[in-house]
C-alpha cells in the first residue's frame, strides 16, 4: 500500500488540471471530421477522376479498417480475423447478387448481416480467450473459411473468384460503369454514413461501457456489467461494419476472390489501423488512405520496394511515434499550441 | 497399416521441422514475453545463406549447416541490441507485432533484392539423398536426419533449461528481474543470449526445412502462421509442449493431405481450434519446461 | 430493530487443506456503519470476496434482504444493491470523472446496450452525475482524466462509483488506502455523507478512520470472528489488544 | 456566319488537325497484366523477353502506328487485383488491348471490362479451356489443359499403361487436366485408379506420395502450374521412391519447362509430357527465335512455352492493328484474326474461330541429357489438336 503513494501524482492539483482551454466539443468535432471525410472525397473526385477505381477501393478499405477500430481502439480486442468477417459480407453480398436481388443498398444490408452473424457466432465462441490463442484463433476461423469458400467451388467460383457480380444502378439512376464515378460517390456516400453511426455508436452508452470494457474488464463487472457480453457486441457491430465494406467492395468491384478471407488482408488491416492510429475512427481513414496511395506509388513500380518502405516506416512508428499518424500530428499540434503564448 | 505407418512418419517429419522452428518462437515468447514475428525471417536469412554457401561456394553441407546457424544468430544480435530491447515486456503487445512485421518486410525486400524472386535449393550431401528403409516403409533419408536433428534439439534443450545453471538463472530472471538483478544476475545477457538460442533454432530449421517449406522471398510471412500456431497449442515457453504440438499437427495435417486432399488445410486449421477451445493455454502452459 | 439486510450465516472457506475463513456469521441493517477491522491475514480480504462472490465460499449461506444470494456471481450481487469498492483504486485511466459516473450510473439502469443513444442527452444523467460529483467534492475535475488525478481524488471516485449503483449495501475495503493522512479529512468528510439508510460495512487499517466512522467494529483474527461491538468496547477489548500485539504489534496507527 | 469567318475557322481546324494528326494515331497501347514479382515472376519475365524479341524482329511500327506495351505486375492469382489493374489500364493508360495473364482466376475476371470496353484480350498464358467462353473478344496463343492431356491419354494408353492416378492443383486448370485425361484415358479403355486434387499452396508432397504408392497405378498424370510448387512435387516423388519403385511420370509440360530444368536436376530425367513448345524444337523459325533472345538478353535459360505465347500474342496483336488500320474496335478486330493461319517458332498455329485458342501440334516430350544439360526432347508430334475442351469438351 505504501507503493501506491509513491506511485500517487504529486501536486497534480484540480486547479492546475482546470486551467487548461476548453476543447471545442465531441459533437463539432466529429461534425468538422465528417465534412474533411465528405470533402476530401469530393475534391478527389474532381482532382483524379481517371484513378476513381483505386479510390473506390481506399473508400472501402476505409471501412474495413474502420470495422477492426471499433474491436482494437474501442474493445482492446487483439484480432488477426477482421477478414473473416470482410470476406463473409464480400461473398455473402456477391452470391446474392448473382442469384437473388441486384439492388445495390440491399446487398449492402445483406453483406453487413452476414458479417454480423458470422462475428456473433464466432466472437460468442473465441473471445473467451486472450493474447495469442485469441490471435491464433481468429486467424483459424479466417482461415476455415477461406478453405471453405475455396471448396464450395460452384457456389463461390473457388480461386477464380466469384464473377458475374452486376448490381443495378443505385436507386434505379445510376449505373455502375466502367469509369466508376457511380462506385466512387456510392462508396464515398456509404463511407460517410458509416462514420457518422460508428460516430454514434462509440459516443454511445453502449461505447462508453465498451471502452470501460478495453480498460478493466473485471472493474466492469464489479460495476454489474457483463464484459464479455458487451465485447461480442461490439464484435458483432465490428462484423456488420466489415460486411458492408465486403459487400460494398464485391459491388463496386463486380468481383470477389479468397484473398478478401486471407490472413494477410486482417494483417494489413491491422497495419493501416496502426498507421494511422487506433482509437478514434478517423486514424482508421488517415491509416488507409496514407498506406494504400503510398502502396499505389511504390508498389506499381516494384512490390518489394514498397515492403521495404513499409517495413521501415512501421518500425519508425513503434520506436518514434507509437500513437500513429493521427497521434504523431497531434502531439505536435499539442506542442505548437503549448509554445504559442 | 502400412498407410498408417506411412502417414505416422512423414507426419512426424513434417511436424519435427515445425518443432525445430518453433521452439525457438516458444523460448523467446514465453520466456521473454516478445511475440517475435521476425522468427521466420531467421529461418528464411539462414535458407537462403545456406543455399548460397553450398551452391555458389561449394561448402560441404553440414559444415554450412553449422556455420550458417553461427552467422544468423551473429546478425541477429545487434538487432537484439538496437531494437527488441526496446519492446521486451508484456505490455508491448501491438508494438511488438508491428515491429516485427516491420523488420519481416525489410528483411524480405532485401532477401527479394540480393537472391532474387525465385525459389532456391540446398542441394544435399550424397548420404542424405535417397531412401532409408524403416521397416514396413522407406523415408527418405532427408526426413530420417530431420527426426534425428528433432529429437536431438528437444533434448539438448530440456537438458540446458531444466539441468543447467543457466537454465535456473534465466528462470529467475524471468520470474522476477529485480529480483534476478539483486542477486548479480546479468538480465539483460541472459536475455541476449536466450534471443540468440531462439534465432539459432529459427536459423537450424530454415536449413533442415527448405526441402518442405520452399525458399521464396515470401517464406517469412507465409510460414509465421503455422511457427505461432505451434507455440499458441503447444503452450508458450514449454518445450515439450512445442514438440507435442508441433508432432500432433504435422500428423494430422499429413492425415488430411492424405484421406482427403482437396481439404488442404480444413483439418489443420479445424484442428487448432478444437485444441485451443479444450487447452485455451496451449498443451503445456506452466507445466514443466 | 429493522430486518437485516445483509445476513452471514456460518461462512467457510478452504483453500486446499487451509482453513482461511471459519464459520463467520454477521448482519448488516439499514443505516449501519459497520467497520471490519483484523491484523494482517486474519482473513478480511478473502471475506470480502466471499460476500461480494468473487470467491465461493465451502460452506455458509450469504443473504440479500433474506434472498439467498450464495450461488449468484459477483455481477448478479452487484446488480442486486451489494456493491463494494476497490482497496487500490481501480479506474478506467483514459476516462474522465464524468464519463466514469455516467457509465455507473447507464450500467445500473442496464442501458448500457443502447447503441445508438447519446450519452449526452440521456433523460436525468446529467443531473445525477452533478449531484454525485457535488456529493463527493469532485466537480472542479469533472473532465480531467483520472490518470491525471491526485490520488485522494481517485479514492473519492472510487466510492462515488460505488455509490452510483444505488447501492443497498456497500463494502468500502480500505477507501483511505494509499491517501496522505492530510487527505484522510476528505474522504471521512464524504463518509459523513452517505445516504443515510444505506448500510456500509467498511475495511480499514486506519484505526483514527475507524473510530470516526464506525458505530460499531468487528474484529477477524485468522479467519474467524473474534469479537464485535462499539468502538469503546472494542478499543477496551483484551483479546483485541492481544491479536494486535500478538502479530508483532502491527501497526494499529498507520499514516 | 461570314463565309471570310467560315474559312478561317476551316483553315485553323485543318491546321489544327494536320499539327495533331502525327500524335493521335502514332502510339496504340497495348496493356500486359502478369506477375513480374514474386515467385512467378519468371513468367513474366519471359512475357516481356519474347514481346522485345518480336519488337526487335518486326519494328514498333504497324502501318504508321507504334504499338507501346504497358506492364502491370499481378505476382500471384488475384482476380480482384487482376480486374483492377485492367480498370487503370483501360481508363487511365487508354490502352487498345489487353494481353498476359499467367493465371486462369486473373484472366477470368477481366471479362466485364474487355465486353464493356470493348477491347481485344489475347491470353499468353492462363491455360483453362473454359475462359474464352466468357467473351467473345479473348484470344488464346497458349494452350489449354485439354488440348496438352488428350493427346497425353492417347499415348499413355498406347504404351501400354493400364492404371494411371491423376494428382493435379485444385483450381480451374488443375480440374480440367483431370478431366480431360480420365474422359480420354477411360474412353481408350484404361483405368483412373484415384484423382487428387492437391491445393495451390502446398508444399509438402509427402502425404500425396503416399496416396500414389498405396493406389497400385502404373503410372501418373500431374498437372502444377509451373514455378515452385512443381519442382517440390517431382522432388518428392522421387525421394520418396516412387521413382525407383518403377512409377512412370506424365503430365503436361509445365512439370518440365526449361527454366526449371536445371534446379530439378536428376529428378527430371524420363518424365514424359505432352506440350506445345520445347526449346529444342528443330525448326529454322525456332532458332532465329533464340538466337535474337540471346542476342537481346545473353542467355537462353528462361526462354520457354510461356515465351512463344507471347511471341504469338504480341503477333496477334500486330495483326488485329493492321485490320483494323489502327482504330478502336474490338469486335473488327478480333474477326480478321479468327481465320488466321501462320508460322511460329512452335510449329504451324491455327486460330480456331469457335474456340478462339490456337489450334497447333502437340508434342511427346522426354526429359534428356542434352549437350548443355537437360532438354525436353520430342518424342512425338500429333498435329492439329483443338481445344477439346471449349464449351465443356462438346
Amino acid at each position: 500500500m505504501t507503493a501506491a503513494v509513491t506511485k500517487a501524482p504529486a501536486g497534480a492539483t484540480a486547479a492546475a488540471i482546470t486551467a487548461i482551454p476548453p476543447r471545442p466539443s465531441r459533437a463539432f468535432r466529429d461534425a468538422v471530421a465528417v465534412a474533411l471525410i465528405a470533402g476530401g472525397g469530393l475534391a478527389a473526385y474532381w482532382i483524379f477522376p481517371e484513378d476513381l477505381g483505386l479510390l473506390t477501393r481506399i473508400l472501402a478499405t476505409c471501412l474495413y479498417v474502420l470495422s477492426l477500430d471499433l474491436v482494437l481502439g474501442f474493445c482492446g480486442i487483439a484480432t488477426l480475423g477482421q477478414a473473416a468477417l470482410f470476406g463473409t459480407g464480400a461473398y455473402a453480398a456477391g452470391i446474392a447478387a448473382v442469384h437473388l436481388v441486384a439492388d445495390p443498398i440491399l446487398l449492402l444490408v445483406v453483406g453487413g448481416v452476414a458479417g454480423g452473424l458470422m462475428a456473433l457466432a464466432t466472437g460468442a465462441l473465441v473471445l473467451r480467450a486472450h493474447g495469442l490463442t485469441l490471435l491464433m484463433l481468429t486467424i483459424a476461423v479466417t482461415q476455415l473459411l477461406q478453405e471453405l469458400a475455396n471448396k464450395l467451388r460452384w457456389l463461390t467460383g473457388g480461386s477464380d473468384g466469384l464473377s458475374g457480380v452486376e448490381p443495378d444502378p443505385v436507386l434505379g439512376l445510376f449505373r455502375f460503369d466502367m469509369y466508376g464515378r457511380t462506385s466512387y460517390l456510392f462508396a464515398l456516400a456509404v463511407l460517410v454514413v458509416g462514420v457518422v453511426v460508428a460516430q454514434r455508436i462509440v459516443r454511445s452508452p453502449f461505447g462508453l461501457a465498451c471502452r470501460g470494457v478495453k480498460e478493466d474488464p473485471l472493474r466492469v463487472a464489479a460495476l454489474g456489467g457483463s464484459p464479455r457480453g458487451h465485447l461480442v457486441g461490439m464484435y458483432t457491430v465490428s462484423g456488420v461494419f466489415a460486411g458492408v465494406a465486403g459487400a460494398l467492395t464485391a459491388v463496386t468491384s463486380g468481383i470477389v476472390g479468397l484473398d478478401s478471407l486471407s490472413f494477410t488482408w486482417s494483417a494489413e488491416a491491422l497495419v493501416m489501423l496502426v498507421l494511422g492510429g487506433a482509437g478514434h475512427l478517423y486514424g482508421a481513414v488517415v491509416g488507409t488512405v496514407a498506406f494504400m496511395g503510398v502502396h499505389h506509388v511504390l508498389a506499381s513500380t516494384n512490390p518489394f520496394h514498397w515492403m521495404l518502405f513499409i517495413g521501415l516506416f512501421l518500425m519508425a512508428i513503434v520506436l518514434f511515434a507509437p500513437g500513429g499518424i493521427t497521434g504523431g500530428v497531434a502531439r505536435i499540434a499539442g506542442l505548437v499550441r503549448r509554445r504559442a503564448p | 497399416m502400412q498407410t498408417v505407418y506411412g502417414i505416422v512418419i512423414d507426419g512426424i517429419a513434417y511436424g519435427m521441422i515445425l518443432f525445430i522452428i518453433s521452439v525457438g518462437l516458444s523460448v523467446t515468447l514465453g520466456l521473454m514475453r516478445v511475440v517475435n514475428l521476425a522468427h521466420g525471417a531467421f529461418a528464411m536469412v539462414a535458407g537462403y545463406l545456406a543455399s548460397y554457401a553450398v551452391q555458389a561456394m561449394g561448402v560441404p553441407y553440414l559444415v554450412a549447416l553449422l556455420a550458417v546457424v553461427a552467422l544468423t544468430v551473429a546478425l541477429a544480435l545487434p538487432l537484439e541490441r538496437l531494437l527488441y530491447r526496446r519492446i521486451y515486456g508484456s505490455a508491448n503487445e501491438l508494438a511488438q507485432v508491428l515491429l516485427t512485421i516491420g523488420l519481416t518486410f525489410v528483411v524480405v525486400a532485401s532477401v527479394n533484392y540480393i537472391f532474387g524472386p525465385t525459389l532456391k535449393r540446398i542441394p544435399l550431401p550424397e548420404f542424405l539423398t535417397g531412401t532409408v528403409d524403416l521397416g514396413p516403409k522407406e523415408i527418405p533419408a532427408h526426413r530420417a536426419f530431420v527426426i534425428v536433428v528433432g529429437v536431438a534439439a528437444l533434448l539438448g534443450l530440456w537438458g540446458l533449461l531444466e539441468r543447467t545453471d543457466f537454465g535456473i538463472r534465466l528462470r529467475a530472471a524471468v520470474e522476477n528481474p529485480e529480483m534476478a538483478a539483486a542477486l548479480g544476475i546479468r538480465t539483460e545477457r541472459l536475455y541476449a543470449i536466450t534471443f540468440g538460442l531462439g534465432v539459432g533454432l529459427a536459423a537450424l530449421g530454415g536449413v533442415l526445412g527448405a526441402e518442405l517449406l520452399p525458399l521464396e522471398p515470401y517464406y517469412a510471412l507465409r510460414y509465421i502462421v503455422l511457427f505461432l500456431a505451434v507455440v499458441a497449442v503447444g503452450g508458450a515457453g514449454s518445450i515439450f509442449g512445442s514438440a507435442a504440438a508441433a508432432l500432433s499437427l504435422g500428423i494430422i495435417d499429413t492425415a488430411g493431405k492424405y484421406l482427403y486432399p482437396s481439404f488442404g488445410e480444413f483439418f489443420f486449421y479445424a484442428a487448432i481450434m478444437i485444441i485451443l477451445f479444450r487447452w485455451p493455454h496451449g498443451f503445456f502452459q506452466g507445466k514443466s519446461a | 430493530m429493522t430486518a437485516a439486510l445483509l445476513q452471514v450465516e456460518r461462512l467457510s472457506k478452504n483453500f486446499g487443506g487451509l482453513q482461511v475463513s471459519a464459520d463467520i456469521d454477521m448482519e448488516l441493517h439499514p443505516g449501519d456503519r459497520c467497520a471490519l477491522i483484523g491484523p494482517n491475514g486474519a482473513g478480511k480480504t478473502t471475506f470480502v470476496n466471499l460476500v461480494t462472490g468473487v470467491l465461493s465460499p465451502t460452506a455458509g449461506t450469504v443473504r440479500l434482504e433474506g434472498r439467498d444470494i450464495t450461488g449468484l456471481s459477483a455481477q448478479a450481487r452487484v446488480r442486486l444493491g451489494l456493491v463494494r469498492s476497490f482497496q487500490v483504486a481501480r479506474l478506467f485511466r483514459s476516462m474522465t470523472v464524468r464519463e466514469h459516473l455516467e457509465l455507473a450510473i447507464l450500467q445500473r439502469e442496464r442501458r448500457t446496450w443502447a447503441l445508438f443513444a447519446s450519452v449526452g442527452r440521456t433523460r436525468g444523467l446529467a443531473g445525477e452525475v452533478a449531484g454525485l460529483l457535488a456529493t463527493m467534492g469532485l466537480g472542479a475535475v469533472a473532465d480531467t482524466a483520472v490518470g491525471q488525478l491526485a490520488y485522494g481524488q481517485q479514492r473519492l471516485l472510487e466510492i462515488a462509483l460505488a455509490l452510483a449503483l444505488k447501492p443497498k449495501v456497500l463494502i468500502l475495503d480500505e477507501p483511505a488506502a494509499g491517501v496522505p493522512h492530510s487527505e484522510s479529512q476528505r474522504i471521512l468528510d464524504a463518509l459523513d455523507r452517505l445516504p443515510p439508510d444505506l448500510a456500509v460495512l467498511m475495511i480499514e487499517h486506519d484505526m483514527d478512520l475507524v473510530f470516526r466512522f464506525a458505530r460499531r467494529i468487528i474484529v477477524l483474527a485468522q479467519g474467524r470472528l473474534l469479537c464485535s461491538g462499539s468502538a469503546a468496547d472494542i478499543a477496551a477489548d483484551e483479546r483485541v489488544r492481544e491479536v494486535y500485539l500478538g502479530s508483532r504489534g502491527h501497526a494499529a496507527h498507520r499514516a | 456566319m461570314s463565309p471570310v469567318l467560315r474559312t478561317a475557322l476551316f483553315g485553323t481546324a485543318v491546321g489544327l488537325a494536320l499539327m495533331a494528326g502525327p500524335a493521335l494515331a502514332a502510339t496504340i497501347k497495348v496493356g500486359v497484366i502478369a506477375p513480374f514479382s514474386g515467385p512467378f515472376a519468371t513468367a513474366g519475365q519471359t512475357f516481356k523477353q519474347a514481346i522485345e524479341v518480336y519488337q526487335a524482329q518486326h519494328g514498333k511500327t504497324v502501318g504508321g502506328d507504334t504499338i507501346e506495351f504497358v506492364f502491370k505486375d499481378l505476382d500471384q492469382a488475384n482476380p480482384a487485383q487482376s480486374k483492377a489493374l485492367a480498370q487503370e489500364l483501360i481508363v487511365k493508360e487508354k490502352v487498345g488491348y489487353l494481353a498476359g495473364f499467367f493465371f486462369t482466376p486473373d484472366a477470368l475476371a477481366v471479362a466485364p471490362l474487355i465486353d464493356e470496353a470493348k477491347i481485344p484480350c489475347v491470353i499468353f498464358n492462363a491455360a483453362t479451356s473454359a475462359i474464352t467462353e466468357k467473351s467473345p473478344l479473348y484470344v488464346r496463343t497458349s494452350f489449354t489443359l485439354w488440348q496438352a492431356s488428350v493427346p497425353l491419354a492417347d499415348y499413355v494408353h498406347k504404351q501400354g499403361v493400364k492404371k494411371v492416378i491423376t494428382a493435379v492443383s485444385d483450381y480451374g486448370p488443375g480440374i480440367d487436366g483431370e478431366t480431360a485425361f480420365k474422359t480420354t484415358f477411360e474412353k481408350a479403355g484404361g483405368q483412373v485408379v484415384d484423382t487428387i486434387r492437391m491445393p495451390l499452396k502446398s508444399t509438402d508432397f509427402a502425404p500425396f506420395m503416399q496416396r500414389i504408392k498405396d493406389s497400385g497405378a502404373e503410372a501418373i498424370y500431374a498437372f502444377l502450374p509451373a514455378g515452385p510448387t512443381t519442382l517440390a512435387f517431382a522432388k518428392a516423388f522421387n525421394d520418396t521412391g516412387l521413382k525407383a519403385a518403377g512409377i512412370k511420370f506424365f503430365g503436361p509440360g509445365d512439370i518440365t519447362q526449361e527454366p526449371d530444368l536445371p534446379a530439378l536436376g536428376d529428378a527430371a530425367l524420363g518424365i514424359v509430357t505432352s506440350f506445345h513448345y520445347s526449346q529444342a524444337h528443330d525448326s529454322a523459325m525456332n532458332k532465329a527465335f533464340v538466337a535474337k533472345h540471346k542476342e537481346l538478353f545473353g542467355s537462353t535459360q528462361t526462354v520457354t512455352f510461356t515465351s512463344v505465347g507471347a511471341y504469338d500474342g504480341t503477333h496477334l496483336i500486330y495483326k488485329m492493328v493492321e485490320a483494323t488500320g489502327g482504330k478502336s474496335d474490338g469486335a473488327k478486330a478480333v474477326d480478321a484474326i479468327k481465320n488466321l493461319s501462320w508460322e511460329s517458332p512452335r510449329g504451324p498455329l491455327k486460330l480456331d474461330p469457335a474456340s478462339r485458342t490456337v489450334i497447333q501440334t502437340m508434342y511427346i516430350r522426354e526429359t534428356v541429357r542434352g549437350a548443355d544439360g537437360l532438354i525436353n526432347k520430342e518424342i512425338a508430334a500429333i498435329p492439329d489438336q483443338p481445344d477439346y475442351g471449349y464449351k465443356g469438351g462438346k
